[in-house]
């Protein structure tokens, strides 16, 4: 991938925050987000490195992954507005988001609970003769989750061609990572003879570079490998703390982490006018795909219950 | 009278019982900086020892409460949301719950769990939206739903007293709730012991938690129609028999407004209980969540998926109405 | 004829499925050893790609299956204890069962859960001797407990072959049932369905799984004194309210006898339909577990906290007798 | 402890379970046992690193170490046995036994749940003001249950005076240990800054020795420590194994396992004279601790659901 393919990544995810930002505060978006800003060279530079017909999980900070897996923004915005024509049909919102015709095996609001789904999907695709591998997105508060630490021993037992992406931004919600962890976030995934490495997370180029080595050594048959990439959340934990103060980052702190803007990292590698261009295209975009999905039908509240069940189930009864 | 919100008193049970006993102390995620504000001001006051931030380790944290009660202290855990309920089932109906009798006596683990934020958050979709008590209930672990600010404190702080592990649910549509309150007359509200909420003389409406408000509202609009008795049971698991007896031998009629699904829930468990004892002079009814609930994220499903007031009031007038069987 | 127990029953179902559709495979602990015998035979005759041997790490397995089933597989899973379900709850209730809706539709999660050996083992105490059906027909997991071995056989193959995950609980006391069975009719049962066990006429009694057995034993015991039927359902989710209204439309007295417990269990649903649909000629009752029943290891004691024999004979006498409220 | 209590210990483990087993066959005990024969030293040698008022929480395979903690016989006999005089008065048998008067917060049944129990205890008694440790015993298969991983977090987080003991007796029922644990055993304790040891858990001396370090070091304040006591179970896994063939071990690895006996070991260490002494000591104990047992009372079925509810329950229904 390119340079400014990359950095038209980042930047798409940056803005598509930004205004998604906007419409919780207008209300458009009901139940609020989890910004994902600040982190965005993580989830470009690992799709990056992905074929279409790759797996991925994500998390309640999932926005950057589906984007960057190429989920169709106006979609994507229109399920956070909880539209028919969003990417669950308004059933799943910021939390749920999945489009299996993307490979993306949905956002889970359980923290450590994709893990193990993706190494079954993963280990699936391989016994059906698939030469695809799955990622896992997850946040450095799950790598305290006893779910996620058994689905290393699993992944690595029965060499699964999977990815794990630790996104460590320092805090799970409040708590900051070395009051969480103890021990080192790799020697976790090394414990389970899985190979870990510690990456800037802010670089995309860098990220992308971990990751193609990574899906090799999967696609191999070599199975899984751990990431840790080290980034820094710009942002609340979740909408609701732009009302509440929670009080748990420094002044400096936040400005020592914002100091490292994956946008402005790979946009530096961008001439000027490339920049400018590309910044006009996202916003065009961004415009188009926030048209659509305001002006997309909300779901008909009678049809609550459809895809309940995948086997219909006639007598259900309210 | 000064006003208290229904958090504000859950808060101050846990700030006055953390005063009292010193065996108590608080366990959870984001606690010291109070997160859901359930906590708000304690760590502060109470300090590290008494206000334990964990990490994500929902099952650990929660064996851990049960190992800390059987070496005698009184943990009280925050749960942020109500699915993580579903984390540590294992942990909570077949260990906490069982080492009383399996050690023949030997024992007690008195724990408490609260979450502040069952059932749905509004827009936080299929996993943050559940409300789960009458899961605990059938378990035969106490199960508590406050409706008001003033139950909140009580029943909070008979949870925290009583020997056995208790699940206090506290509703999202409840936390708001802002009532007149006489600090003074705050006291531990016994659990098993429900409430008339409104007396009525022509049906007796079942609620809980949030739900009670919906159907005082419901009464009201009634009131030139019929007389609307609302019934609080407070207390899910043990249910108050004869609190809710006493009323129904009155008004001879039934509905019961339950926010967890259907299939053996607790609107079901009302029924069979009125089925086996009382002579009804038309067939109850149940206004609850469909069976195999799955609460979706775009707000006018999330709405049509929880039983409403629209639904309570065509209930009522359907055994109001009616003599004979549906 | 020949002889099919029921356990042998379920492992010919699962050849069977394992021979016709690639997709299904097998997973959970000590399934190529066989250690309960459920999958006697498989590993030989499938090999290790389609009998997966894991680890103790039942949620991370549980997961995993939900994530190969997203992928188009089917896989089945063995838990060796039913309180192993608790510790996958979330797994299930959260994951599992909510995938088709939060999604909208875009997938499937055709997973099956088998537990042979669900309920009192003699003797196994009160970790191992749950029998929580009712949980999971409570948040809408479809949920089967078959009662003879022609029924094990094609419950669980429906239930492998349904879109949607489906426990199957096989309980202890089942196990071991030998019937004469003609291998050629072996057949699918639908997921919902009941049968009438026993025809009769004066009483409908209501059993599932082992309770069957018992629940036919009783009503021979009775066949001088009172026609009693018996309906069993099968299927605890969906259940069958229409064939259990034809039974109850004629007999017009019902007893249930439901190895769960008291509280919002699967008796209390059957009440509960019951008093919203039938004027019956008298109350209905429930022999249960005890609310929060732990089983005690004590044989005596274990026994006495299952329903039984004698307290379904006495129910059944009770509501023949009695024409109005206990 | 002396040599000659370490042998009366694991020779009293040994003949308890031998005669345990009988009762199984003669239809006594109810429902089977999980033996315990052949990992006795375990048992023995931790135990007697303990004071009376330490704690442990123990397993499905039980009865050593809670005879080594002190407990009697008798009691424990009438407890497999259902009997009124039992431990936990008929309510808990095999896998359930406590007595919570010598620190015994109970077996449990469910593998890797107990880790965080003890943790807990140990954090209490802590914060009380006792100095005391906690032991939990697992087995090799506990090392694969994401909670007894979140567990190690949670003691290492915090210093907690807990002793994490993995008995490897290299199965988890059918399962061996290289194919269910990817990594190694003790590599899972060190992730989390837990110091490891793996020991030779047949010599009971030698399970004493570094148990003894490990306990000074959680009395210390330093926190806990993880012991892998290399072990063999030479009997089956639950004696329903007695009658199911489940053919996992080979005839050369059973006898190989089998040929480093603790008993043996031990008992190599005695004067001949002495150790016959203290075999009659043993038998004579066990012969009176039966006897007790088999004359004791059965609990009265009405009482059933004593103890359900420590806050007792007036209108609990059936
Ligand atoms: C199992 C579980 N526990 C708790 C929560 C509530 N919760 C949601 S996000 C979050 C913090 C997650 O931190 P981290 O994994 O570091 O991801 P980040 O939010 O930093 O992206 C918590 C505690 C949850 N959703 N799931
Ligand atoms: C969580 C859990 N999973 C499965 C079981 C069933 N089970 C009981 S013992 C056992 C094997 C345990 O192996 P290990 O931990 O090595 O202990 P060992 O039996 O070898 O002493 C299993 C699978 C259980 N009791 N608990
Ligand atoms: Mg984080
Ligand atoms: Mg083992």
């Amino acid at each position: 991938m390119s340079t400014v393919d990359l950095y038209r990544t980042v930047r798409l995810i940056r803005r598509f925050e930004e205004r998604a930002i906007e419409f919780v505060r207008s209300g458009e978006i009901v139940g609020g987000i989890h910004p994902y800003v600040g982190q965005e060279a993580v989830a470009a530079g690992v799709c990056a490195a992905l074929r279409p017909d790759d797996l991925i999980t994500s998390t309640h900070r999932g926005h950057g992954h589906v984007l960057a897996k190429g989920v169709n923004p106006a979609r994507m915005f229109a399920e956070l507005m909880g539209r028919e024509s969003g990417l669950n049909k308004g059933r799943g919102g910021s939390m749920h988001a999945a489009d299996l015709s993307l490979g993306i095996l949905g956002a889970n609001a359980i923290v450590g609970a994709a893990g193990a789904i993706a190494t079954g999907a993963a280990w699936a695709q391989r016994r059906r003769g698939r030469s695809t591998v799955a990622v896992s997105f997850f946040g450095d508060g799950a790598v305290n989750e006893g779910m996620l630490l058994e689905a290393f021993n699993l992944a690595s037992l029965w060499r699964v061609p999977v990815l794990f992406v630790c996104e460590n931004n320092g805090y799970a919600t409040t708590m900051p990572v070395h009051s969480a962890v103890a021990g080192s976030i790799t020697g976790r995934a090394k414990a389970f003879g899985i190979p870990a490495f510690s990456i800037d997370g802010q670089d995309p180029e860098k990220v992308l570079a971990a990751t193609t080595a990574a899906v090799d050594r999967a696609r191999a048959g070599k199975g899984p490998t751990f990431l840790e990439c080290r980034t820094y959340r710009f942002d609340a934990h979740h909408t609701f703390e732009h009302r509440a103060r929670l009080n748990y980052r420094s002044t400096e702190e936040l400005s020592t982490g914002r100091s490292r803007d994956p946008v402005e990292i790979q946009g530096a590698r961008l001439a000027a006018e490339d920049r400018t261009a590309v910044d006009a295209e996202v916003e065009a975009l961004l415009d188009a795909a926030a048209g659509i999905a305001l002006g997309s039908a909300h779901p008909d509240p009678a049809a609550a219950l459809e895809y309940l069940y995948a086997t219909p189930m006639p007598g259900l009864r309210r | 009278m000064p006003k208290l919100s229904y958090l504000k008193a859950l808060n101050r049970a846990l700030g006055d019982e953390l005063d009292r006993d010193p065996d108590v102390f608080l366990l959870g995620e984001d606690i010291r900086a109070a997160a859901s504000n359930l906590t708000a001001g304690l760590f502060t006051r109470f300090g590290p020892d008494r206000v334990l931030d964990t990490p994500l380790s929902e099952q650990a944290f929660t064996n851990f409460a049960t190992g800390a009660a059987l070496a005698g202290l009184r943990p009280v855990i925050e749960f942020q949301i109500p699915s993580l309920l579903f984390l540590v089932f294992e942990q909570i109906a077949n260990q906490a719950h069982k080492f009383s009798l399996m050690t023949g006596g030997q024992c007690k683990v008195p724990v408490t769990y609260v979450v502040p934020g069952s059932g749905s958050r509004t827009g936080w979709a299929g996993q943050h939206s559940d409300h789960p008590y009458s899961l605990f209930a059938h378990v035969g672990v106490k199960t508590v739903v406050p409706a008001t600010p003033a139950d909140a404190y009580g029943l909070l702080l008979s949870a925290i007293r009583d020997d056995d592990p208790v699940v206090v649910f506290a509703p999202s549509g409840a936390l708001g709730v802002r009532d007149d309150v006489d600090f003074a007359t705050l006291r531990p509200v016994p659990l098993g012991l429900g409430r008339i909420a409104r007396a009525g003389s022509d049906v007796t409406v079942v609620a809980l938690g949030h739900l009670v408000q919906d159907a005082l509202a419901v009464a009201d609009e009634l009131a030139g129609e019929a007389s609307v008795e609302v019934f609080d049971p407070r207390t899910v698991y043990p249910l108050d028999v004869d609190g809710l007896a006493a009323s129904v031998a009155r008004t001879r009629r039934l509905v019961v407004i339950d926010d967890s699904n259907r299939t053996s829930g607790f609107g079901a468990e009302v029924l069979a209980v009125a089925a086996e004892r009382f002579d009804l002079d038309a067939p109850p009814r149940r206004v609850t969540r469909p069976d195999g609930a799955v609460l979706p994220f775009a707000l006018a499903l999330d709405r049509a998926v929880q039983p409403g007031r629209d639904d309570l009031l065509e209930a009522i007038r359907g055994v109001l109405t009616e003599g004979g069987r549906q």
